[in-house]
């Protein structure tokens, strides 16, 4: 089962080899990329069945935690590791011819996703954290647009100060406790429980919530969605966002399972809701629009993992996929119908079909039925009614209101969208690969309407094995450490 | 398989085939068969009607811990029947020559029809749902669907009332989505039973939200007060027998939900005991003073309207007050006028919008300052709206009388002056704003351009007379329509009105319609005797032989009364039209765009890096605080 | 606008109203003859400053009311036509359209020497002079002005004729107007030009009542044929 | 009910209100010439205008809806005739009730406002435009003393309220306010001065008859002989008291038609917008005052 | 505005004539081409903003219309009337339509009784007499009397008493010369030496705009 450690370790060979093979031929090296991501999308689903139900952990170099490097593999970490790779094999640059340094950054990128999915210790965390950063500094600096640099820019200064807090965060936890695994933290939660341990969750969240696009730290956001190419700006908001979640969610679960705690989070999605849905209905533009929506739907997803235990994560999981899946999608449309609001007038005579999945996505967006959005919003719904706490109560009201909001401004655009003026200043695009993709994209949203039961109890699994520290301190941690718990 | 499931499959097979079938002959004829044959199944589930029975479909859906499943009672067979009927008619009127026209001006036949039908399956889902869950899934199908038909006008304003109904219908949603939540956090469960319980363990507070949340829900899409503002446009804008198809019987869908949630589970006693302020003001009383004004306000705004369409959905608007408020009354005879209206008011609606369409088709306008004197032209088309604005108007012989008679009656057995006084208030202005719509449709001067204009063909005429039919024949014989309403009063739980053929019996004072329009057509039958028999014969002269003070009228003089119809009254109520609910509208929108304004300025700071210190040193300032404190 | 000489062609019209055989429907027509008599609308077409006498007439000194005289104000409604003073060449034209618009049986009073002859206008080039030229006039009420008394009488002297209607062959003027149409139109052309047309359709009227008389065709009528807008009703179309 | 009663009442009820109506025609115009010191018409002046008038020899019609409206209008009286309750014959008349009565009395000015509007006059439009104006306005009293006294009769039956006041006392007498209240409705509802805007003859040429000739106008003379005397006998059945026979009804009928007559003549007329005011004002003002007594 | 500096505006017009009738009302006598030009300076400089009226008269001998300009002056409470003479023959003159607008109805009045045609005036058509066709009726060689002579009939009234009354000698004295009506009473003769004395002119035939 060790081989899964070629999920970071191929990506990172490659991201260095690829300059170098570059030199020699360049088609060589534009293939690199993409085969090793097949090939680690196909180590992933062929691994699928033989992880069990209870994870397990690689030691690296054979050192044991606390002191080794250690990587913990379930189905969840599986799973996002799947996306991953999927992920980027959608946004490859397949069509333009750019310098194989851009490559390298991609790789570096996905090797330092993969190392977030599967580290269980805060400082490598903090390390491929980094690394994604930096990585996606050079995607986006790398765009032909001027106003990308400047983005770029905000980007860098935001999240190297982000990072820096993260960095402090864990710095204060190792000065607490001595040690960076999280399992082995997990076993000694009551010493991180006090003000020394709650600043450095704060910090964490901090640091981490720069790239998740929480609120008030996700004021780069608009910008670098809204200049970079739609493909990244895909990956960014459907993936890499998800990436610094779970980070966050990593932490919470395993060191600061706390009701206030989650109420912070809930504070900070309803805001985000609330934030993001506004300002996005001020927006003009496709990608602005997309980007704050964007916004709202990491605070959605913030509200979902503040329901305490199993079904707040289930249905936090789903909204993540369910967003990867309608917001890729939508970047990905946005890659044809891009610009203003003006130019899309009448955009529905231009692409009839474009403008249907459009719609569906906006659709289960929304949350109407019988799209998947409406089930996982029912039950976000519903379970947030169940909670005992009247905050809990209130978010549903923000939520709904947001939802509105929402739909106003989506549908805004769907009325430019079926407008019959002559305008269309822009000129239609030629058939892109993307639009496929996001063609495949409304087709597996369709799909999966059928498959709701399975796949809420696959996510049910998935959670009940995420939320529980005991499978995951018992899998990593020597017994000896792990406080005498089988 | 029973009969529900049959009908049920039966309509799957329709909608796939009208989907399917581009041939605009073959479309509408097989549409039309579809329609019949469904109305067939409706025919033979008659038991439900007449017994209160119920059937439960054998399919259901288990998801996600819920259990969705379908079942018929006499309250669905009811508003069913209506729905079938009027997409009957309506896809009648638009299978001939219309659908041709529609055509030709670049409209999408086949997507009209198809729209038409996915309306018709969204609300038989509605209306047949079993639970909450099926009932909101079914709720938002039917919102969709409705959108789906106004957009396929290709006007802007059409594009801007539906996606102003979208909003108002995302709210609905929303308040609906709230309150399954309250149910479901207080029994864990979506099922109708539970909304009993959990509104008796519920706090007095928490009631009025429980009920409000609901109440929201559904008013917006029966566009009662103060939502009344999207529905008359959007319906207004649609392509024309779809215009009267949402007119019909859309919104009505508000109400059965109101029916099924408020009325049967809630129950209307639990409202009355929720006091609000007085003790003259309980829930109940709200909500009738709600319908009351809604049959006001909507009614006066259609007499502002110089666009037939328009003044006909506004009507549609205020008529649905009358429903609710007689089902308010929580007594046999006026929950019988407010439901039987439904059917009513499906029918005259239906027509009258159907001869407004009759007569865009013929002259291209529906404009009521551009149109008159095409009795002459169309005097069939005039009787089926004559029949139409006495239904609506509510006077003898036509159906609306009967209703809104019921209604009357109820208000004043219940000793409810005022609100006895705003639904004649309603009916007044509907009397002065539906003989606008037919005096300057069909009466007055004809226009020169209007001369050559004929009469609509067959395939049009047929739907609007056979309608006029029904309003005609259950205003003489209401006894047809009351035993489906006494099966549903039995079925959710009112009082059980006692009926006959003619009409209700009452102590001190029923209604029997077949002796009123007995003596109504002996009144006639004198009077045309009296007119025909006594005196000479008269000429029959051009309308430009006509006494204008000694001018000579000729084509190029304009002597038409028709435009600011009401002036006298205008003077004194029309300071009193200040679109309060659009300021209060707009108010909303402003107060968010200046919220959101807000937040896009925070996402535009100059400096985000500031912004995150300053973040991180708020939060754990607050963590120190907190912890200090709490050591302290 | 030459002056024409057009002669009556038949002046027989008193004399076709023949008694129907039948008692009783003779009871009846007398029955609806006094009737008529008593109960007159009046319509005063207030040409002129003759009108100035018919408030007095009706009101408390003299109350026309009691003879069943009531002012009316549209021609529809109204059996008398009073034209009160000069009558200028415009002026006719409304008169003959109100005229014409009023239901039979219709009777004229010309009040006022103006009516009879042009009164102190008799030079004006733009006064009609002699209005029974253009429309058969029943009862003329000379003065300048007529008291009230005067106007009294003349709408007694009226009564009396229309009571006596079979009787003693008055009171019928107003058949003249469609048995001599041609005549009064000849007139009117001359007057006002050949384009002259109302929207009345006299002639579709005499042939429907059966009024229609040797004069009521002519070479006016043919020429007005020519000009004439079409006035056939709008009929309901299926 | 035997079948000769309801033949009987079919046919009497009508004729009945005919010659009743033809009087209180002919009183309205004596008292309107007494007030103004004139004789005044002859006893059988409301005849021979109506005789008159049906024998006109020629007449117009705009088209077949001219001549519905006339029979709709007549017919829609006849109706409501037959439906009010008059010693003797109220077998048919418990069939109706006062809702009933009251919207059967919007049928003639529905017929007779679709037959003008097939006249294509203007000044019909107008009149008629005034005169629906008016009725919105006479009517919210109106109802408001309906309602009163419905409730305060426990009835809509027009024979119940009468049996209720022959038993215990009449309703002018228990309600002030609503009879006074219903005497300014009575007068909005008769197109009587001060509310008779939307006749001006001299301003829109009668309004809605601008157009009516020879039978059409006789029609409505005929209409306007049953509109007395629905008035009159509704009024007298809502507050005083009903009859128990012909000669205790008809001198309350006449009482109360001579009533708004004798006002009428000493007022000029209100503008639309002043009528409108006017009636929603004072009247309402009372009548809610009487319904708060009687709530 | 002193009489003097009005003086001195209305001299600027070399071929003027100004005649002070009264402290209120100035006679002003100009040639036809330099008529514009007064009413232009009299409304630009001295406020005469008001044209009361145009009239018209025919002065048949000298073969000449006058055209009479009342311009007012609600400042000064001043009339100035601008006379004027035109050719009577080729009867046009320019329109003060641009400066005034309500000349527009003066003038087509005028164009109507007395034919003068006023170039450039927006609605030179029928105003009052819409069926007239012959010559404007005001002018003074149209005999209105003769016109209708030829164009009505009169009503023969003759009734017994009045031929009783004559026979006995009474009635009512009429001189000769004021015996003018019709029918039998009428003076044919004296109606002819009139003719005769005014120009030969065939009533409604002829004459052209």
């Amino acid at each position: 089962m060790n081989h899964l450690i070629l999920l970071v370790v191929l990506p990172l060979l490659s991201a260095f080899i690829i300059p170098v093979v570059a030199k020699h031929s360049l088609t060589i090296s534009r293939l690199i990329g993409p085969v090793v991501l097949v090939f680690i999308l196909a180590l992933v689903v062929l691994s699928w069945n033989s992880v069990g139900s209870n994870g397990f952990a690689i030691f690296l170099g054979g050192f044991l935690p606390p002191v080794g490097i250690v990587f913990y593999i379930d189905h969840f970490s599986l799973m996002l590791s799947g996306l991953i790779a999927g992920m980027l094999l959608i946004v490859w640059p397949w069509n333009s011819y750019v310098a194989p340094r851009q490559y390298s950054l991609y790789m570096l990128l996905t090797a330092a996703s993969f190392g977030l999915v599967l580290s269980a210790d805060l400082f490598n965390l903090y390390v491929f954290y980094e690394l994604l950063a930096v990585a996606t500094y050079g995607l986006i600096a790398r765009q032909k647009n001027p106003a990308a640099a400047v983005a770029a820019l905000r980007y860098l200064f935001v999240s190297a100060t982000g990072s820096a807090m993260l960095l402090l965060g864990i710095a204060i936890i190792y000065t607490l406790t001595g040690t960076l695994n999280i399992a082995h933290l997990a076993t000694m939660t009551d010493q991180l429980h006090g003000l020394a341990g709650l600043s450095a969750f704060a910090l964490i969240v901090i640091g981490a919530g720069v790239k998740a696009e929480m609120f008030l730290l996700n004021t780069w956001v608009p910008e670098v969605y809204s200049t970079i190419e739609t493909p990244l700006a895909a990956l960014l908001a459907g993936l890499i966002s998800k990436l610094a979640t779970v980070l966050i969610i990593r932490v919470l679960l395993m060191l600061f399972q706390q009701s206030e705690v989650l109420q912070m989070l809930l504070v900070v999605g309803v805001f985000g809701v609330i934030s993001g849905e506004m300002v996005a209905w001020r927006a003009k533009d496709m990608l602005r629009m997309l980007s704050f929506s964007s916004i709202a739907q990491l605070g959605m997803i913030f509200i979902a993992f503040s329901i305490a235990g199993e079904v707040g994560l289930w249905i936090g999981l789903a909204m993540m996929l369910h967003h990867l899946l309608v917001k890729g999608g939508l970047f990905l449309l946005a890659d044809k119908m891009q610009g203003s609001f003006d130019n899309l007038r009448g955009y529905a005579k231009r692409s009839a079909m474009a403008v249907a999945i459009f719609i569906i996505f906006i659709l289960s967006l929304l949350g109407i039925p019988p799209f998947p959005g409406f089930w996982i919003k029912l039950m976000l719904i519903l379970n947030l009614a169940e909670q005992n706490n009247t905050l809990y109560h209130y978010a549903i009201g923000f939520i709904l209101l947001a939802t509105v909001i929402e739909a106003a401004y989506l549908f805004k655009l769907v009325r430019y969208l079926f407008q019959d003026e002559e305008a269309a200043t822009i000129v239609s695009t030629p058939k892109s690969l993307t639009f496929w993709y996001a063609q495949i994209f409304a087709l597996v949203l369709l799909v999966s309407l059928a498959f709701i039961s399975p796949i809420s109890n696959r996510l049910k699994d998935m959670a009940s094995q995420v939320a529980n520290p005991d499978i995951y301190i018992n899998t990593i941690l020597p017994s000896h450490l792990s406080g005498g718990n089988p | 398989m029973n009969l529900l499931d049959q009908f049920f499959v039966i309509v799957a097979v329709a909608l796939i085939s009208i989907a399917m079938l581009r041939n605009i002959k073959v479309n509408s004829i097989v549409s039309t068969l579809w329609y019949v044959l469904m109305v067939v199944m409706l025919a033979r589930m008659s038991s439900v009607a007449y017994n209160a029975d119920t059937i439960t479909s054998a399919f259901s859906i288990e998801l996600l811990g819920f259990r969705m499943y379908w079942k018929f009672t006499a309250l669905s067979w009811f508003f069913s029947i209506i729905t079938v009927v009027s997409a009957l008619a309506s896809s009648l009127f638009m299978s001939g020559d219309w659908g041709k026209q529609y055509r030709q001006q670049g409209g999408n036949y086949g997507l009209l029809q198809l729209a038409l039908i996915l309306n018709v399956v969204s609300m038989l889902i509605l209306l047949a749902s079993g639970d909450l869950l099926s009932l909101f899934i079914g709720w938002e199908f039917v919102s969709w669907a409705s959108f789906l038909m106004m957009v396929l006008m290709p006007s802007k304003t059409a594009k801007k009332a539906a996606v102003k109904y979208v909003i108002y219908a995302i709210v609905g949603a929303m308040a609906l989505l709230a309150a399954l939540a309250m149910v479901y956090a207080s029994s864990g469960s979506l099922d109708f039973t539970q909304i009993t319980d959990a509104f008796i363990q519920m706090t007095d507070n928490m009631k009025f939200g429980f009920v409000l949340l609901f109440f929201i829900g559904f008013a917006i899409k029966m566009g009662l007060l103060p939502f009344h503002l999207w529905q008359a446009v959007a319906y207004a804008e649609t392509p024309g027998p779809g215009a009267a198809f949402l007119g019909a019987i859309s919104s009505r869908m508000g109400l059965f939900t109101i029916l099924v949630v408020i009325v049967q589970f809630i129950g209307l006693g639990n409202l009355e005991e929720m006091n609000i302020a007085l003790p003259y003001l309980n829930m109940k009383s709200l909500l009738a003073w709600i319908a009351a004004l809604t049959t006001i306000i909507p009614t006066y705004i259609a007499l502002q309207q110089h666009d037939a369409k328009r003044l006909l959905a506004w009507h549609g608007v205020g008529q649905g007050g009358y429903m609710l408020l007689g089902i308010m009354m929580y007594d046999s005879i006026g929950s019988a006028g407010g439901l039987m209206h439904v059917l009513n008011h499906a029918s005259y609606q239906a027509a009258l919008f159907l001869t407004v369409v009759a007569v865009v088709y013929r002259t291209g306008t529906s404009d009521l300052n551009k149109l008159g004197g095409l009795v002459t032209q169309m005097p069939l088309t005039f009787l089926v709206m004559l029949i139409g604005i006495i239904g609506l108007a509510g006077l003898p012989p036509m159906n609306g009388f009967v209703s809104k008679w019921m209604v009357y009656r109820s208000l004043l057995v219940n000793g409810e002056p005022l609100l006895f006084v705003a639904a004649v208030l309603g009916t007044l202005g509907t009397i002065l704003s539906v003989y606008k719509l037919i005096h300057n449709t069909f009466l007055g001067q004809l226009r020169v351009e209007h001369q050559q204009v004929r009469e609509v063909p067959w395939s049009m005429m047929v739907p609007m007379l056979g309608l006029s039919v029904i309003v005609f024949i259950t205003g003489f014989m209401p006894g047809l329509i009351l035993p489906w309403i006494a099966s549903i009063q039995e079925t959710i739980g009112l009082p059980v009105v006692t009926y006959h053929l003619g009409g209700i019996e009452y102590a001190k004072g029923g209604l029997d319609m077949i002796w009123v329009s007995g003596i109504l057509f002996y009144g006639f039958g004198v009077g045309a005797l009296i007119f025909y028999f006594l005196g000479g014969k008269a000429k029959r002269i051009h309308q430009y032989d006509n006494y204008a003070g000694g001018h000579f009228l000729s084509s190029e003089v304009k002597y038409h009364y028709s435009n600011n119809f009401y002036p006298g009254l205008m003077h004194l109520i029309g300071n009193w039209y200040r679109g309060s609910f659009k300021w209060m509208e707009n108010v909303i929108v402003s107060a968010l765009s200046f919220v959101s304004k807000l937040f896009e300025n925070m996402y535009r700071s100059r400096q985000p890096v500031m912004l995150l210190v300053l973040v991180a040193v708020v939060a754990l300032f607050s963590i120190y605080k907190n912890y200090s404190g709490a050591g302290s | 606008m030459m002056k024409k000489e057009l002669k009556i062609k038949s002046n027989k019209t008193n004399q076709q109203k023949q008694k129907r055989t039948n008692p009783l429907a003779n009871v009846f027509d007398d029955f609806i003859d006094f009737c008529q008599s008593k109960s007159l609308f009046m319509l005063h077409y207030c040409t002129g400053c003759g009108a100035i006498e018919l408030p007095p007439a009706m009101t408390s000194r003299f109350d026309m009311e009691r003879l069943g005289i009531q002012p009316m104000v549209t021609p529809r409604q109204a059996d008398i036509l009073l034209v009160t003073g000069y009558v200028s060449v415009k002026t006719l034209k409304r008169v003959i359209l109100t005229y014409e618009q009023m239901q039979a049986p219709k009777y004229v009073i010309g009040i006022c020497s103006c009516t009879v002859n042009g009164g102190m206008y008799w030079q004006s080039y733009a006064t009609a002079k002699k209005l029974n030229e253009y429309m058969p006039v029943d009862v003329y009420i000379a003065g300048c002005m007529p008291r009230p008394e005067a106007v009294l009488e003349g709408l007694n002297r009226l009564k009396n004729n229309i009571k006596n209607d079979r009787k003693e062959q008055k009171g019928s003027a107003w058949k003249d107007y469609y048995k001599n149409y041609d005549y009064y139109l000849g007139n009117q052309q001359n007057l006002f030009g050949k384009e002259w047309q109302t929207p009345v359709d006299v002639i579709a009227e005499a042939k429907l009542y059966g009024l229609e008389g040797e004069g009521t065709y002519g070479e006016n009528t043919k020429k007005l044929k020519m000009v004439q807008h079409p006035l056939l009703p709008q009929e309901m179309k299926l | 009910m035997s079948f000769v009663e309801i033949i009987s009442e079919l046919v009497l009820m009508p004729l009945i209100a005919f010659v009743v109506g033809l009087m209180m025609v002919l009183m309205m115009r004596k008292i309107s010439a007494r007030l103004q010191r004139r004789i005044g018409p002859p006893f059988f002046q409301p005849i021979y205008d109506i005789v008159k008038l049906y024998g006109k020899d020629t007449q117009v019609s705009h088209g077949l809806i001219h001549d519905i409206g006339i029979v709709m209008a007549v017919g829609g009286y006849i109706g409501a005739e037959i439906l009010l309750p008059v010693p003797g014959m109220e077998g048919i008349a418990d069939k109706g009730g006062i809702i009933t009565l009251s919207y059967f009395l919007m049928i003639p000015s529905l017929g007779m406002a679709l037959g003008v509007g097939q006249c294509a006059n203007p000044n019909g439009s107008i009149g008629i435009s005034r005169a629906l104006t008016a009725m919105l306005a006479y009517d919210i009293p109106f109802i408001i003393v309906v309602f009163g006294a419905a409730w305060h009769y426990e009835s809509t039956s027009l024979i119940g309220m009468i049996e209720y006041q022959q038993a215990n006392a009449w309703g002018i007498i228990e309600m002030p306010f609503l009879a006074i209240a219903g005497l300014f409705a009575l007068q909005g509802m008769l197109g009587k001065q001060p509310f008779e805007i939307y006749i001006a003859p001299a301003e829109i040429a009668t309004g809605p008859m601008v157009e009516m000739s020879g039978k059409y106008m006789g029609g409505l003379f005929v209409m306007q002989t049953f509109q007395l005397y629905t008035a009159g006998v509704l009024y007298a059945s809502l507050f005083l008291g009903g009859g128990e026979s012909w000669l205790d009804l008809l001198p309350k009928a006449f009482l109360v038609v001579a009533i708004p007559m004798s006002i009428a003549f000493l007022f000029p007329r209100y503008k639309t917008e002043d009528l409108i005011r006017i009636l929603w004002k004072w009247p309402v003002m009372l009548a809610l005052i009487g319904l708060a007594f009687i709530l | 505005m002193s009489l003097e500096s009005l003086n001195e505006i209305l001299n600027k017009i070399n071929t003027i004539k100004i005649t002070h009738k009264h402290k209120r009302r100035i006679r002003v006598d100009v040639k036809a081409d330099s008529l514009t030009t007064l009413l232009e300076l009299i409304k630009g400089q001295a406020s005469f903003l008001h044209l009361s009226a145009i009239t018209c008269v025919d002065w048949i001998e000298d073969n000449q219309f006058e055209l009479v300009y009342h311009v007012w002056s609600y400042e000064e409470n001043c009339l100035i009337s601008a006379h004027t003479r035109i050719d009577r023959d080729d009867a046009k003159f320019v329109t003060v339509y641009d400066l005034y607008k309500p000349a527009d109805f003066f003038e087509r009045d005028i164009y109507e009784m007395y034919g003068v045609f006023f170039i450039g005036s927006p609605r030179m058509e029928k105003f009052i007499l819409t069926e007239w066709f012959g010559m404007p009726p005001m002018r003074k060689d149209f005999d209105s009397e003769a016109y209708v002579q030829e164009t009505f009939n009169w009503t023969e009234y003759n009734p017994d008493w009045l031929q009783e009354l004559s026979d006995q000698g009474g009635g009512i004295a009429i001189k000769p010369e004021d015996i003018r009506l019709s029918g039998t009473l009428h003076n044919k003769a004296t109606h002819r030496e009139r003719e005769k004395a005014k120009k030969e002119h065939v009533v409604g035939k002829g004459w052209k705009s």
